[in-house]
C-alpha cells in the first residue's frame, strides 16, 4: 500500500473502531460509579486479613503475588533481552579500538567535567534520594508506594552519580555482573518466599509470617520481604537497562579521559 | 493442595534466575543440563498432572485464597488434562530444541538459556491461568521472551526488521486485550474466568460482545489468524531456528487454545443463542487464513518463511476446528494441534540441519545438496507426511474428527478447505524436498533472486557431518508426529477431556464452589473411517503429483497461460509487504471487522 | 461527562495506532506505542474511579471509609511496568536497525517482502 | 472536582495528540516526559497516589531518560559510520 491509501484505510478502521467502542461503553456503569464486587470486598478484608493499610500493595504482593511474580520475570526478561540485543557485534569486539582512540583525541571529543558547583549538587542529592527510595520500598504495605516506585527511586540514585561525572564509580556500582546478581537475587528470593506457604501444606504464596499490628512497619507478614525483594530487582534491572544503553559513550569517555 | 500445580511454572522461572545469576561464571555444560533438567522435570510433571486430572479437574489457588461465597478473590490455576497436557508439550519441544541447539550460540554466555527457560514457563503458565489478567501478563511474559529470542541474531537487518514486526504488532494485540479485559471487569467486576463467565449470564448485549472481540483479536494476533497473521512469516523467518521449533510448535497455537479457553469459560453462556454467528465470523477467519497461508507457503523459496507459512495455514484449520465450538471438533483439534507441532518441530529441526551443513536456506542455492543426507532428507519427508495428514499421524486423527463434526452440521464445504490446504503446503515440502534431497527437477535461478533473507550458519565448528544432537530431536519428533495419531484409547480420553474443556457450567462449579459435575461424555460415535483414510491418501497422492508438477519444466511454461493466476498471487504477496504500519493498518481493520460482524450477526 | 474518560482511553488507543501507521520514524514509533499503552491506564482507572471516595489506603481513616478499587490500580502497576520493558526492548532493536541499516525509516528498511 | 477531572481528560488527550503529531524525536521526548506527568497528575484527582508515583517515576523519567539515551546512541552511531566512510575515502584517495 502506498501511504495516503495506507493512511485513508486506516482512519475508515478507525472510526469503525470508535464506533464499536462508544456503543459498547454506552452500556457500562456510568464513570464514577463503580459497582464491582472484587474491589470492594479487598477493601473491607485486606486490613483486618493480611493487616496492612495499603490495599493497593496487599493487592500486588498478596492477593494477587502472582501476577507480580510474572509481572517481574517479564522485567528481568526484558532486562537480559536488552543484554542480548545490544551486545557488541562479534566483528566489533576487537578491531577499531585504536582507530577510534586516535580518532577521539584528534577531533578533541573530550567530554569536560560538570562544573564543581554541579558535581557537588548531584552528589549530594544522592544519599537523600537513597534514603527517601528506601523509605518508599520498606513502607510500600503502609502508604503509598512499594517495591516498584522505590526501586525506580533508588535506580535514579547511580545515574545522577553518572551526571556528576564520577564514571568511574558509575561503572562500579552500574556494571553489568554486579547489577545482574542483584536483580537475580532478588527475583530468586521472591520466589524463595512463596515456598514456605507451599511446604506448610498451604498454597504457593501463601503468608507464614505473623500479620503483626496494622500500621506498624513490622506487619503484614509476607509483603515486606517480598517489597523489599522487588525493589532490589527492579532498581537492579532499571540500572541495568540505563548501563546498557550507556556502556558505549561510557567507555568512549572514560578511554578519553586517560 | 495439590503441591504440584505451581511446579511447571516455578521450575523453569527458577531455573532462569539460577542462570542469570551465574551468567558467564558458570561453563556452558552447565547451563545446557540445568536447561535439559529444567525441562524434562517440567514435562514429567505436567504429564503427572494430565493424568491426575483425566477424571477430575485441579484447581490450585495461589496465596489460598480459596473463593469465598462464589466469589474470587485471589488468582487460579485450573488443570485439565488439555490444560496440563499443552504445558507437556511444551516441554517435550523445548527439550527437543535444546538438544538441538547443544551446538548453538556460543557468543553470549548462557543468556539464551536463561530466555528460553522464561519462554518455556510463560508458556506453562498461559495454558494453566485461570484468570484473565494473570492470563495477559504470561501473555506478556511470552511476547517478551520470545521477542528477545526472535531479535537473537543481532547482525542482520533482516532480524531486527523481523522482531520490530512482531513486538509491535504483538504488543498492540496484547493492549487491546486489555482494553477489552477493562470492559469485562467494568461489568462484572471480576477477573476469573469462572466468575465473569457466571456473573455475564446470557447477557450478549454490544458491551459483551465488544469485550469478547476485543479479547479475542489480541489473542488471534499471537495465533496468527488473517488479518493479523503478517508478523509470523518476518519472525520465523528471522528467528534462530531452534527457536522457531517452539515459536511454530506451540506458541502460535496457544492463540488458538487460549481463545478456545476464553470462549468456553466466560462466553458460551452468554451467546449459546448465538452460536451460529461466531462460528461463522470464525470459519471465515479460519479458511482465509488456511488458504492465504497455503497460497503463499507455496510461494516461498526462503525454506524457514515456507514452513512459516504453512504453520499460518494449518493455524487457520486449528480455528476451523474450534469455530464449530462442538467437543467434538475441539478434541479433534487438539490431536492435530499435537501432530502438527511434533511434524513442523521436525521440519524445522531439518531447515536447522541444512543451515549447519550447507550454510544456506535458499531452496535454490541448496539444489541438490542434501543428497548425501538420505537420514535428514527421510524426516523431512516424515514432516511433509504430518502434514498432509497421512493415515497414522496425529493429524489425520485431528482431520478426520473436526471433519465429521463439519459435516455433521452441514458444514461439508470444509472439507475442501481442508484438502486444499493441507495440499498445498504438504506440496510446497516435498518440491522442497526433491530439488534439495534428491536433486531433481528443474533449477530454481538464483539470479531472480527474492528479496528475502540472507541467513548465516547459526552454527561454529566443523560442518561436514550432521552431528547426532542435531538430527536425534529432529527424528523423535518425527516419530512423536506419527505416535500422535495411533495410541490406542486415545480418542476417547481426548474427546472426554473436550467434553470437560466444554462443559461451561461444570468449569464455574469447579471453580468457584470446588464441587465437581459429572461430565457429560458424548458418546463417540464411529465416524466412517473408510472415506477419512480414502481422503487422506488421495490428499498425499496431490500433493505429491503437484509437487511434481511444480518442479516439472511444465510449471516454467504454463506461468505463461496463466496470467489472472500470477496477478492475483503477486497481490497476495504484494500485502505482505513487511512494513509495520501496513501490518498495523491490517490489524485495525480486522478488529474493526470482526467486531461489527460479529456485532451485527448478535444483534439481528 | 460520563462517557468522556472512556472516548479519551479510546482516543488515545486510536491516536497511538495512528502514529504508528503514519510513522518515519522508529523511535517516533516505540512513542507512538507508548502512547497506545497509556489509553489502557486511563481505562482502567476510570472503570475503578467511584465519586466522592477516597484512595484505597487505609492509615489514617477507618476500614469502611468509601475508596475507589485497588484491584485495577494494582493491574495498573504491572502495566506500567510491561510498558517500560517493552519500550526498552524496541529501542534496542531500533538501535539495532540504525546500526545495521543507517536509517530508522520504516519504509527504507523492507528486507522482508512478498 | 468533575470539572478539574474533565480538563485534565482533555488536556491528556490533546498532550497524546500533540506528542504524536511531533515528528522530531528530540522534541517528542520532551512531549512525552510532559504527557507523563499530566498522566501522574491525573491518577492522583483518580484517587491512585500508587499509580501515580511510579507512572510519574517511570513514565515521566526512566522513560523519556530511555528515549533520550538511545538517542543519543543513534546519533553517535551515525557520527561514527560518517567517520569510518571519511576514512575509507581516505584510503582509497591514497
Amino acid at each position: 500500500m502506498n501511504r495516503r491509501v495506507r493512511r485513508w484505510f486506516f482512519l475508515i478502521c478507525a472510526c469503525a473502531i470508535f464506533g464499536l467502542f462508544v456503543s459498547a461503553v454506552r452500556q457500562m456503569p456510568t464513570f464514577g460509579h463503580y459497582r464491582g464486587p472484587y474491589g470492594d470486598i479487598l477493601n473491607r478484608e485486606t486490613v483486618y486479613e493480611r493487616h496492612i493499610t495499603d490495599v493497593v500493595t496487599a493487592v500486588n504482593f498478596d492477593w494477587r503475588g502472582i501476577d507480580t511474580l510474572g509481572e517481574e520475570s517479564i522485567l528481568f526478561l526484558s532486562v537480559i533481552g536488552t543484554l542480548v540485543l545490544l551486545r557488541k557485534p562479534s566483528s566489533e569486539v576487537n578491531d577499531s579500538h585504536d582507530e577510534n582512540d586516535t580518532a577521539d583525541k584528534r577531533k578533541g571529543r573530550e567530554i569536560p567535567l560538570p562544573s564543581a558547583a554541579t558535581r557537588v549538587a548531584t552528589l549530594g542529592l544522592v544519599g537523600p534520594l537513597v534514603v527517601f527510595g528506601l523509605y518508599i520500598v520498606a513502607h510500600g504495605h503502609l502508604t503509598p508506594g512499594g517495591g516498584f516506585q522505590g526501586g525506580v527511586i533508588l535506580a535514579t540514585a547511580p545515574l545522577l552519580v553518572y551526571l556528576a561525572g564520577d564514571l568511574k564509580s558509575f561503572k562500579r556500582i552500574a556494571n553489568h555482573e554486579t547489577v545482574q546478581i542483584g536483580e537475580a537475587l532478588g527475583l530468586l528470593g521472591f520466589l524463595i518466599l512463596g515456598l514456605p506457604g507451599m511446604i506448610r501444606g498451604g498454597a504457593y504464596l501463601r503468608n507464614v509470617l505473623p500479620l503483626g499490628t496494622s500500621g506498624h512497619v513490622f506487619s503484614g507478614g509476607m509483603i515486606a520481604p517480598i517489597n523489599v525483594c522487588t525493589g532490589v530487582a527492579v532498581s537492579a534491572g532499571l540500572v541495568a537497562v540505563t548501563y546498557v544503553f550507556l556502556e558505549h559513550t561510557l567507555e568512549t569517555r572514560l578511554r578519553g579521559r586517560r | 493442595m495439590n503441591p504440584l500445580v505451581p511446579l511447571p511454572l516455578l521450575i523453569p522461572l527458577a531455573a532462569a534466575f539460577l542462570l542469570g545469576l551465574l551468567n558467564k561464571r558458570c561453563p556452558r555444560w552447565f547451563a545446557d543440563s540445568i536447561a535439559i533438567l529444567a525441562a524434562s522435570a517440567t514435562g514429567v510433571v505436567s504429564l503427572i498432572l494430565m493424568h491426575e486430572s483425566a477424571l477430575r479437574p485441579i484447581v490450585y489457588w495461589y496465596g489460598a485464597w480459596t473463593p469465598r461465597s462464589g466469589i474470587a478473590l485471589g488468582v487460579d490455576f485450573y488443570v485439565d488434562p488439555f490444560s496440563a497436557g499443552l504445558a507437556a508439550f511444551v516441554c517435550l519441544l523445548a527439550l527437543a530444541s535444546f538438544i538441538f541447539s547443544l551446538h548453538y550460540f556460543d557468543s553470549v554466555g548462557n543468556l539464551f538459556h536463561v530466555l528460553m527457560l522464561g519462554f518455556i514457563a510463560a508458556m506453562c503458565g498461559f495454558s494453566l491461568s485461570g484468570d484473565l489478567f494473570n492470563l495477559f501478563v504470561y501473555f506478556e511474559l511470552m511476547s517478551v521472551a520470545a521477542f528477545a529470542l526472535c531479535g537473537y541474531k543481532t547482525e542482520e537487518p533482516s532480524t531486527q526488521q523481523g522482531a520490530i514486526n512482531f513486538a509491535v504488532l504483538n504488543t498492540i494485540g496484547a493492549f487491546l486485550a486489555l482494553l477489552g479485559l477493562g470492559m469485562f471487569y467494568a461489568r462484572t467486576g471480576a477477573l476469573n474466568l469462572a466468575q465473569i463467565g457466571r456473573t455475564l449470564g446470557h447477557d450478549s448485549g454490544v458491551l459483551v460482545v465488544t469485550s469478547f472481540v476485543f479479547v479475542m483479536c489480541g489473542l488471534l494476533v499471537k495465533a496468527a489468524a488473517f488479518p493479523f497473521h503478517f508478523w509470523l512469516a518476518d519472525a520465523h523467518a528471522v528467528a534462530p531456528t531452534p527457536v522457531c521449533v517452539l515459536f511454530s510448535g506451540i506458541m502460535v497455537e496457544l492463540g488458538v487454545y487460549a481463545v478456545a479457553r476464553v470462549y468456553w469459560s466466560l462466553m458460551d453462556g452468554a451467546l449459546a443463542p448465538h452460536r451460529s454467528a461466531l462460528t461463522g465470523v470464525l470459519l471465515v477467519v479460519g479458511t482465509m487464513t488456511a488458504l492465504l497461508g497455503a497460497c503463499m507457503c507455496f510461494a516461498q523459496r526462503h525454506i524457514k518463511r515456507l514452513l512459516a507459512f504453512s504453520t499460518i495455514s494449518h493455524t487457520g484449520l486449528l480455528i476451523i476446528g474450534f469455530a464449530l465450538l462442538k467437543p467434538g471438533a475441539l478434541a479433534g483439534a487438539a490431536l492435530y494441534l499435537i501432530g502438527h507441532g511434533a511434524a513442523k518441530g521436525a521440519l524445522f529441526l531439518v531447515a536447522g540441519i541444512l543451515l549447519h551443513r550447507c550454510g544456506s536456506i535458499d531452496e535454490a542455492h541448496l539444489y541438490g545438496r542434501g543428497r548425501k543426507m538420505p537420514w535428514t532428507g527421510a524426516v523431512f519427508v516424515l514432516g511433509g507426511f504430518g502434514l498432509v495428514g497421512l493415515i497414522p499421524f496425529g493429524t489425520f486423527a485431528g482431520e478426520h474428527a473436526i471433519e465429521f463434526i463439519a459435516e455433521r452440521n452441514h458444514q461439508g464445504w470444509l472439507d475442501i478447505v481442508f484438502f486444499l490446504a493441507v495440499t498445498i503446503t504438504a506440496a510446497a515440502v516435498f518440491r522442497v524436498y526433491a530439488r534439495v534431497f534428491l536433486g531433481r527437477g528443474t533449477r530454481l535461478s538464483s539470479g531472480a533472486r527474492l528479496k528475502t533473507v540472507d541467513e548465516r550458519r547459526e552454527t561454529s565448528g566443523p560442518h561436514n557431518h550432521v552431528p547426532a544432537v542435531m538430527f536425534l530431536p529432529a527424528f523423535a519428533l518425527g516419530l512423536l508426529a506419527i505416535a500422535a495419531g495411533c495410541i490406542p484409547g486415545e480418542t476417547h480420553a481426548v474427546l472426554t477431556a473436550a467434553c470437560a474443556f466444554a462443559d461451561h457450567a461444570g468449569y464455574q462449579a469447579r471453580v468457584l464452589e470446588g464441587a465437581f459435575l459429572p461430565i457429560q461424555a458424548v458418546a463417540s460415535e464411529h465416524a466412517p473411517l473408510l472415506s477419512s483414510v480414502l481422503r487422506s491418501l488421495g490428499a498425499t497422492l496431490a500433493a505429491i503429483a503437484l509437487a511434481v508438477f511444480a518442479i516439472s519444466p511444465a510449471w516454467d511454461r504454463g506461468r505463461i497461460y496463466s496470467r489472472p493466476f500470477a496477478r492475483s498471487m503477486a497481490f497476495i504477496r504484494r500485502l505482505h509487504s513487511g512494513r509495520v504500519g501496513d501490518y498495523v493498518a491490517y490489524f485495525a481493520f480486522g478488529v474493526a471487522a470482526i467486531g461489527i460482524a460479529l456485532a451485527f450477526l448478535i444483534a439481528s | 461527562m460520563s462517557l468522556l474518560p472512556y472516548i479519551v482511553a479510546v482516543w488515545l488507543f486510536l491516536v497511538g495506532l495512528y502514529g504508528i501507521v503514519t510513522s518515519r520514524n522508529f523511535i517516533h514509533l516505540v512513542m507512538c506505542l507508548a502512547i497506545l499503552q497509556s489509553s489502557t491506564y486511563v481505562f482502567l482507572l476510570a472503570v475503578g474511579y467511584r465519586i466522592g471516595a477516597g484512595p484505597p489506603v487505609f492509615a489514617n481513616v477507618p476500614v469502611g471509609t468509601p475508596a475507589v478499587d485497588p484491584v485495577v490500580q494494582a493491574l495498573l502497576l504491572t502495566d506500567i511496568v510491561v510498558e517500560a520493558t517493552v519500550v526498552a526492548l524496541l529501542l534496542s532493536f531500533a538501535v539495532q536497525v540504525h546500526r545495521n541499516t543507517a536509517t530508522l525509516d520504516p519504509e527504507k528498511v523492507v528486507e522482508l517482502e512478498g | 472536582m468533575l470539572v478539574l477531572q474533565a480538563t485534565i481528560l482533555i488536556f491528556v488527550a490533546i498532550t497524546a495528540t500533540a506528542v504524536v503529531f511531533t515528528r522530531q524525536p528530540v522534541r517528542q521526548v520532551v512531549g512525552l516526559s510532559f504527557y507523563g506527568i499530566i498522566l501522574g497528575l491525573l491518577f492522583f484527582i483518580l484517587q491512585a497516589p500508587d499509580v501515580a508515583l511510579s507512572q510519574i517515576t517511570i513514565g515521566a523519567v526512566a522513560l523519556p531518560l530511555m528515549f533520550m539515551l538511545s538517542l543519543a546512541k543513534i546519533r553517535r552511531d551515525a557520527e561514527e559510520r560518517k567517520r569510518r566512510e571519511e576514512s575509507e575515502h581516505r584510503r582509497e584517495a591514497a
